[in-house]
């Protein structure tokens, strides 16, 4: 048995992290965690947003410093100042939040920080080739020339992994690789997982998506709160197990949904046209109608025009030719306050960027749109009372875990920043919502409760009490279908099949810049969708 | 301005108020320092070392304390890079309020100040410079007030170069189009003019004190449109005296001595002589006198000198003209700032 | 919006605050090293600075005649930074201010003093926005950086400023006298400040600029437009996505950045000089700058450390006089305290930081 | 008055303007490196004082030029450094610590100049030297080839700018650190001491703008002798879109235009001296506004980086 990888590296055969603890400002990120990956193994760590999963991985790659605890490589001790010591002791990692510079070209992201073959100066051409037979190797393609801006999430994900397998780490962390990646991109991803753990790597996966856990993992271990809960094979667990071991309740994953009563278009898009980042044109006469009290689901793979319809109908996007109305009214060439104005919410795809202002307090955040307004300006003034009030009810209401609604907005986990986004877009009471990405990287938890919820506002009653033991996920998409009973048209534009066939009452895909079809949200299949989605028209087969 | 009979007053007082002071240190002799040392203190917008205004009425005290006697005798106290006005007038009370026997405000832009600071302190002698106004009009009777009348030796300047140029142009760059600079350019203008009336003087400015290299290249411009003698005004022109070095020009300097800086190439400069003006003032200080007179720097007083660097020939038909120059200017037949018939 | 007050929250705040005062120590302490070396006794130096800055009625007051500029250029800046803009134009709008009131003043002398004296401090205020608002307008319209922009404004204003001083706006009276010295006249006293303590030059623009400080934390925190303004500094990105014009709230960032900076101007020649002539601007853009943050760019903030960064310009003039060494002393200490303060920084967020872990 | 366009004028223009750019260049090409990889040194001016102290003390005391040349670069080293270290590693805010810097080099330098030269004095500088050919070349042989060194020097620095930012392992790191310090770090970049190394270079070169003006094209050192050069130059960088060549435009546009303003004062053609003087500033402002290449900063410029902040 050979002690050397097939890149030459050598293995790292067994790496134990022992009783790390990491505090952070308010929260025990990581609780004496035990945890341990072995050559050839593809160790899942599972757990809720905010579980502490990233805070682990993170001291692994010398990012922090643990407060205790150890890390051992085969059987010594290290310790990681910085990410270099981590790479210099073969570990790499993929991150959950992309670690690419926009400005460069996915070739300098790739060549970044390597050792050259010519010194001082770059040897892209060098780069280029290697990184060529690993894009046929693994069937990831992205063309290596492109700036990493004007890639679609999806790219830019494929270039994260690519710049790991250019290193060839002996260890690899995956931190939600495949959050944005199609199921056929996953597919072949995990082949090319297998196959590095069948080569002696040693892998390090966490997803929030349950499937994907069960088909590529070999060990499990379950975080909750910054402690491990549970650890397990995945032999006999199923995705029900899963889900009750991270959230410590059991979860049912089934939807029930009744039919609706569709009202009238709320939202029309007509022929639109709207260019892109590279030149062309993004969308190329896209035609949809949302009508109120419906959900509409925009399905496809990233980088298909999803971005680009969210951002025209944002305000944000100027539009060639073509036409959006809001209730019959024109707002082709509106700007984002005008749209506001006509009843338009949305929920943007990029959180902490666009939806919400990390150094304002969550009061502040809340009334991020509608502070102009009564009842929370009057003239010129803020009426602070009734900010107060509106937030304090609002954070209640939507579950909104914050110490105080002064609190700064980058102390909240990542769920509840997109709880309290929710709340602001949903309390509106918006003719037309446009919810892009809403759960992404949100913990998936169960969704049954989104669905009790959803028979309950049919009933017109709503149980508050279900609603506290809602993981974040369920809530938000529980609000989403909440929201079409307030008449709301709401266009969801997501990459998650699921969550789109949960929620849709029709589906639409779309595929470079057109939308390939329509088809009846609570009967399509995800085989019909998916062939859609590469672009196969329904009346074609 | 004032008239030229004022000045010669003025002169003859300095020589009264020698034996005031003599007079004064002898009675003093025996009691126990009632005023032995004569305490001066000046406030200006740049420094000591600028070459230029501020640098020559340093030396210049500088120059009347080793007459008088050294420190023991005349006391020199000084506040430099006051360009701030409320800076310099609380420096000015300071001053006043210490004791200070005479305090300078050398700058325009502290008139205002001085005129709120003088009347508070009776005892104290104040001089503003450059200006002509001595508040008597508001009832202030211990400021001081003087000027250079730099157009002078700009003329007389001008008029040496007109005659030694060989291509019949002069470049003259200068800071801010305003004040000293201006009165001296246009002087300038007005000698090479009458010297020579087919003369080309280029004029350029380059909007600031201290610019350099502004300074330098808007000396560089000018001889490449021909000039061969040049000169200006403030403590940039530095800048541009190396240029005439390096470039075989010449340099006629203004308000201080600029022949060190470039021993072949300066002809002459203007040299503001400020010690008359200084010793008349605490002269009239310990006689009694605490203000009142304004004084001009002039050829006829002996202000305004021009000091020819002996390393250049400067022909002697020429120095005659120049010497006409400032025997016109004296005795009021020229004007230094019209072109003579 | 105010946090519920607690005693022990508030202790640590004001020790954190207080932290930078312990790097203008460490500047005052090299600062003794450099007049040692100038063979000057640092206590006789220092004392002297103290003595300047606060021994007294008329040390008091010229350090609050220094504060008054800085204060109200340094509350322009503060609101330009809130909106994510850096406003280093503040010497040219100030001049451009000054210039204006001056004009007013001078062209309509006979306006009865309730009218001309709040019309020169609204046109000088005007004009320092208008000087702010090119730039502004040059973002928003050609997205011209407003570093670039504001650098070149000074220059303008500058030379402009000569143009008027020595052409349309001199002083007949240097006409007359021959002098020719660039200065307007002098303003009718109807456009004169207050004094506020006789024999001083402390007059009622100070208590503007207090008032103002006042009124710009109110804006900023209490009103729509303050809001947005905040907004777009933190996250212009958000901004949009919410409605908010974001150029135009930068715009109005630098705008108003520059109407501050433009009553600095008219308050200066108003209550101080009563003339406006070269070298009136003695770089408050800059130094307002420092002041504001100092004042970590809250306005309120701002009023004691204009008052700190005055007194220690005003001290250090008269440790000049006291010690007879070069006014390059004075600003060199002054580059070492600012550099000095912004770095003790760094303790204070430490210290917040290790505080908020064991809250 | 006479004509402003012809050839002796526009070769005089030329002549000037590359001498007036030279300081622009040194200073804007360091301070790109600087700004290129997140740090905005504002304290250019204070650098370029005290490099053109240094280098003119030294060129004048032991009377070689290059030792001089050397002490302003390691002046500008230095102060390059002390910079690097308030705003990197005490990551302080770099606007007020450029302004600190500024007034510490004004405030130094003077107060060393009165001290140990007490005056004006000059020096004999670095001397124009001919390209072989080039410099025989009609018209503007004298103008393009008859330069002195540092003159040269300037105008090479720009495509080995270039050339370093695009080209080699040290640029794509400073790239990368300016516009994601987090994503540098995690491939093992060491984003300070990317950070440290540029700023140094800033400083240094900042250091050598002010020894071009006091040892090479005005020879001789006076206080304040930069007059606001180095704010012209952080300017430049903004206005050259953080490139080299833009810089290298800017810096050419600003300083033909002073040139071609003192012409028109020279000429005589009637523009009032002040308004002539406003022009380069003026110009700059609008070639900005209308030119449409536009890259966008640095992401993280002014940014102080700490791991693990996303
Ligand atoms: N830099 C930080 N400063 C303060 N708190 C932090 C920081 N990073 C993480 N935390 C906190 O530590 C806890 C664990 O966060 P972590 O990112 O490890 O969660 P996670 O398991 O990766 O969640 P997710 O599934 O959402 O990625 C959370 O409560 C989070 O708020
Ligand atoms: N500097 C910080 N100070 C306080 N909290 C922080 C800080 N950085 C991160 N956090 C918290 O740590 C949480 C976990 O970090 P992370 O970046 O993984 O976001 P997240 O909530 O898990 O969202 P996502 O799943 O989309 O990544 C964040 O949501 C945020 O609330
Ligand atoms: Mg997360
Ligand atoms: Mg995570």
């Amino acid at each position: 048995m050979t002690n050397l990888l097939p890149t030459g590296q050598e293995r790292i055969e067994h790496l134990e992290m022992v009783n790390i603890v990491k505090r952070f400002p308010g929260v025990l990120a990581n609780d004496h965690v035990n945890f341990d990956v072995r050559a050839g193994e593809i160790h899942t760590l599972l757990g809720e947003n905010g579980a502490g999963k990233s805070t682990l991985m993170k001291q692994l790659y010398g990012l922090y410093r643990p407060d205790e605890g150890q890390i051992i490589i085969n059987g010594v001790e290290h310790q990681f100042r910085s990410p270099q010591d981590a790479i210099n002791a073969g570990i790499g990692m993929i991150h959950q939040h992309f670690m690419l510079v926009p400005e460069l070209t996915v070739l300098e992201n790739v060549a970044l920080g390597l050792k050259s073959s010519r010194g001082f100066m770059l040897d892209l051409d060098v780069v280029e080739k290697r990184l060529m037979q690993l894009e046929e190797q693994y069937g990831l393609h992205v063309d290596p020339q492109a700036y990493v801006w004007q890639l679609a999430v999806g790219e830019q994900q494929r270039v994260e992994i690519l710049k790991a397998l250019y290193r060839g780490a002996a260890l690899l962390i995956l931190d939600e690789p495949t959050a944005v990646l199609t199921p056929q991109e996953v597919d072949e991803f995990f082949v090319t997982l297998r196959q590095m753990a069948k080569d002696g790597h040693a892998l390090i996966f966490i997803s929030h998506k349950l499937h994907e856990v069960l088909a590529i993992s070999h060990r499990i271990t379950v975080l909750r709160d910054g402690k491990v809960v549970n650890q397990c094979c995945p032999d006999g667990v199923s995705k029900t197990d899963l889900a009750e071991m991270m959230v410590g309740r059991p979860v049912i994953l089934q939807y029930d949904r009744a039919p609706i009563q569709r009202g009238q278009t709320a939202l029309q898009i007509k022929d639109l046209v709207v260019g892109g980042d590279r030149g062309t044109d993004a969308l190329k006469g896209v035609s949809l109608e949302v009508h109120a009290g419906e959900i509409v689901g925009l399905a496809g793979v990233s980088g298909n025009g999803q971005r680009e319809l969210a951002e025209a109908l944002a305000g944000l996007r100027p539009v060639k030719s073509g036409q959006i109305l809001i209730d019959g009214k024109e707002l082709t060439h509106a700007s984002p306050a005008q749209r506001i104005l006509a009843g338009q919410s949305y929920i943007p795809e990029e959180r902490m960027r666009e939806g919400a202002i990390k150094d304002f307090s969550v009061a502040d955040n809340y009334i991020l749109e509608d502070h102009g307004k009564q009842p929370f300006s009057r003239g010129i003034f803020l009426d602070f009372n009734a900010i107060e009030r509106e937030t304090r009810t609002k954070v209640e209401e939507y579950n909104v875990k914050t110490p105080t609604i002064q609190t700064p907005l980058k102390s909240l986990s990542g769920g509840n920043i997109q709880k309290l986004i929710l709340a602001r877009e949903l309390s509106r009471s918006p003719k037309v919502l446009i919810a892009s990405q809403p759960t992404r990287g949100v913990d998936i938890g169960a969704t049954e409760y989104i669905h009790h919820r959803l028979l309950d506002q049919r009933e017109g009653t709503v149980n508050q009490e279900n609603k506290r033991v809602l993981s974040d996920r369920e809530f938000i998409q529980q609000e989403i279908l909440d929201q079409r009973h307030s008449g709301t048209a709401t266009l969801l534009i997501s990459e998650d099949l699921d969550e789109i066939r949960a929620l849709s009452d029709r589906i639409a895909v779309i595929f470079a810049g057109e939308i390939v079809g329509i088809v009846d949200g609570p009967t399509s299949t995800p085989e019909q969708l998916g062939l859609m989605m590469a672009g196969v028209r329904p009346d074609q087969d | 301005a004032p008239t030229p009979e004022v000045i010669e007053k003025e002169v003859t007082r300095v020589v009264e108020g020698e034996k005031v002071v003599e007079e004064v240190v002898v009675t003093a002799t025996p009691a126990p320092e009632v005023k032995e040392t004569f305490r001066v203190a000046v406030v200006m917008p740049s420094s000591i070392t600028d070459m230029a205004f501020s640098q020559s009425f340093y030396e210049g005290l500088l120059k009347v304390q080793e007459e008088m006697g050294g420190p023991q005798a005349m006391e020199i106290a000084y506040s430099e890079g006051m360009f701030n006005v409320p800076d310099a007038a609380a420096a000015l009370r300071d001053y006043a309020s210490e004791g200070y026997d005479l305090v300078v405000a050398h700058g325009s832009q502290y008139g205002t100040s001085l005129s709120q600071v003088a009347p508070d302190f009776p005892d104290t002698s104040f001089a503003w410079g450059t200006s002509i106004d001595t508040f008597q009009a508001q009832g202030i009777e211990n400021v001081f007030a003087y000027q250079a009348e730099a157009q002078e030796g700009g003329y007389v300047l001008g008029t040496i170069a007109a005659l030694m140029s060989e291509s019949g142009v002069l470049g003259v760059s200068g800071p801010v189009e305003a004040g000293d600079a201006k009165l001296y350019v246009d002087g300038f203008a007005a000698g090479a003019k009458s010297a020579n009336p087919n003369v080309n003087v280029q004029i350029s400015y380059t909007g600031s004190f201290s610019d350099v290299s502004l300074m330098a290249t808007a000396a560089e411009t000018h001889m490449s449109a021909g000039a061969d003698m040049l000169t200006g005004s403030s403590q940039s022109v530095v800048g541009a005296i190396g240029i005439a070095k390096d470039n075989g020009g010449k340099w006629f300097g203004t308000q201080w001595d600029q022949t060190a800086l470039a021993p072949d190439t300066v002809v002459a400069s203007q040299v503001y002589d400020w010690t008359g003006i200084i010793k008349d003032m605490i002269e009239s200080h310990n006689a009694g006198v605490m203000g009142g007179k304004a004084y001009t720097l002039t050829f006829k007083n002996g202000g305004l000198v021009i000091a020819y660097n002996p390393a250049i020939e400067v022909p002697a038909e020429i120095k005659a003209a120049a010497d006409a120059a400032i025997q016109g200017i004296m005795d009021g037949t020229i004007d230094p700032l019209a072109v003579a018939e | 919006m105010p946090e519920k007050p607690d005693l022990k929250r508030i202790l640590n705040r004001t020790i954190e605050a207080l932290l930078p005062l312990v790097g203008l120590l460490l500047a005052l302490l090299i600062g003794a090293g450099m007049l040692l070396a100038l063979e000057v006794n640092p206590l006789v130096a220092y004392s002297a600075l103290i003595d300047g800055a606060v021994g007294g009625t008329s040390s008091i007051t010229q350090t609050l005649v220094k504060a008054t500029p800085l204060l109200l250029v340094g509350l322009g800046v503060v609101i330009s930074y809130r909106g994510g803009v850096i406003n280093i134009g503040g010497e040219g709008q100030l001049i451009v201010g000054a210039l204006a009131a001056t004009a007013l003043a001078i062209g309509f002398n006979h306006l009865p003093r309730i009218i001309l004296l709040p019309s020169c401090l609204i046109v000088g205020a005007a004009a320092g926005a208008l000087w702010g608002g090119i730039p502004g307008l040059l973002k928003s319209r050609m997205e011209v950086n407003e570093i670039l922009s504001t650098v070149m404004m000074n220059a303008i204003a500058l030379q402009f400023s000569n143009f008027l001083l020595r052409g349309p706006m001199i002083d007949p009276a240097e006409i007359e006298a021959g002098t020719r010295i660039a200065q307007s006249a002098l303003l009718p006293e109807a456009a004169w400040l207050t004094r506020l303590v006789p024999k001083t030059l402390l007059h009622s623009g100070a208590i503007l600029a207090v008032i103002l400080a006042v009124a710009v934390y109110v804006f900023l925190w209490r009103t729509t437009i303050g809001y947005r303004i905040r907004a777009v500094g933190l996250n212009p990105h958000a901004s949009r996505y919410a409605g908010i014009n974001v150029p135009f709230y930068q715009a109005i960032s630098l705008t108003l950045g520059g109407l501050f900076a433009g009553l600095a101007g008219a308050v200066e020649v108003m209550g101080v000089q009563h003339r406006m002539l070269e070298g009136l601007s003695g770089g408050y853009g800059f130094s307002g700058i420092v002041a504001a943050l100092f004042g970590q760019l809250h306005p309120l903030g701002t009023i004691p450390a204009s008052v700190l960064f005055g007194g220690l310009i005003v001290g250090g003039n008269k440790m000049q006089r006291a010690v007879q060494v070069p006014s390059s002393l004075i600003t060199a200490m002054l580059g070492l305290m600012v550099l000095f303060v912004v770095s003790a920084n760094i303790w204070a967020r430490v210290r917040a930081r290790r505080r908020e872990m064991h809250e | 008055m006479s004509n402003l366009f012809t050839l002796p004028v526009l070769l005089g223009i030329l002549y000037s303007g590359i001498r007036l750019a030279t300081p622009y260049l040194y200073a804007a090409i360091g301070e790109t490196f600087a700004q290129r990889s997140g740090v905005l040194n504002l304290g250019v001016e204070g650098i370029m004082l005290m490099g053109a102290y240094t280098g003119f003390l030294v060129a004048q005391k032991s009377g070689n030029l290059w030792l001089g040349l050397l002490a302003a670069a390691a002046t500008g080293l230095l102060m390059g450094l002390m910079m690097a270290v308030v705003s990197v590693t005490l990551q302080a805010e770099q606007g007020i610590s450029g302004i600190g810097l500024q007034l510490f080099g004004l405030g130094l330098s003077t107060l060393l100049y009165k001290k140990t030269l007490g005056g004006v004095e000059s020096i004999t500088g670095f001397q124009p030297i001919k390209i072989p050919l080039l410099g025989d070349l009609p018209y503007v042989g004298d103008v393009l080839f008859r330069h002195n060194l540092l003159v040269y020097g300037a105008f090479l620095l720009v495509p080995v700018a270039a050339f370093i930012l695009n080209k080699t392992t040290f640029g794509l790191k400073v790239r990368a650190v300016g516009q994601n310090p987090q994503a540098a770090d995690t491939l093992g970049v060491n984003v300070t001491r990317i950070r440290y190394t540029t700023v140094m270079i800033g400083g240094t070169l900042a250091g050598i703008a002010g020894a071009s003006l006091s040892i090479a094209l005005i020879n001789l050192f006076q206080e304040n002798m930069t007059n606001g050069m180095g704010f012209i130059a952080v300017a430049l960088v903004y206005f050259g879109s953080w490139r080299p060549l833009g810089v290298l435009g800017g810096a050419l546009l600003f300083s033909f235009v002073n040139a071609l303003q003192l012409w028109v004062q020279v000429l005589g053609i009637p523009l009032p001296s002040d308004i002539a003087v406003m022009m380069p500033y003026l110009l700059t402002i609008f070639a900005l506004a209308v030119s449409v290449n536009r890259t966008s900063k640095p992401a993280a410029l002014t940014k102080p980086f700490q791991r693990g902040e996303s």
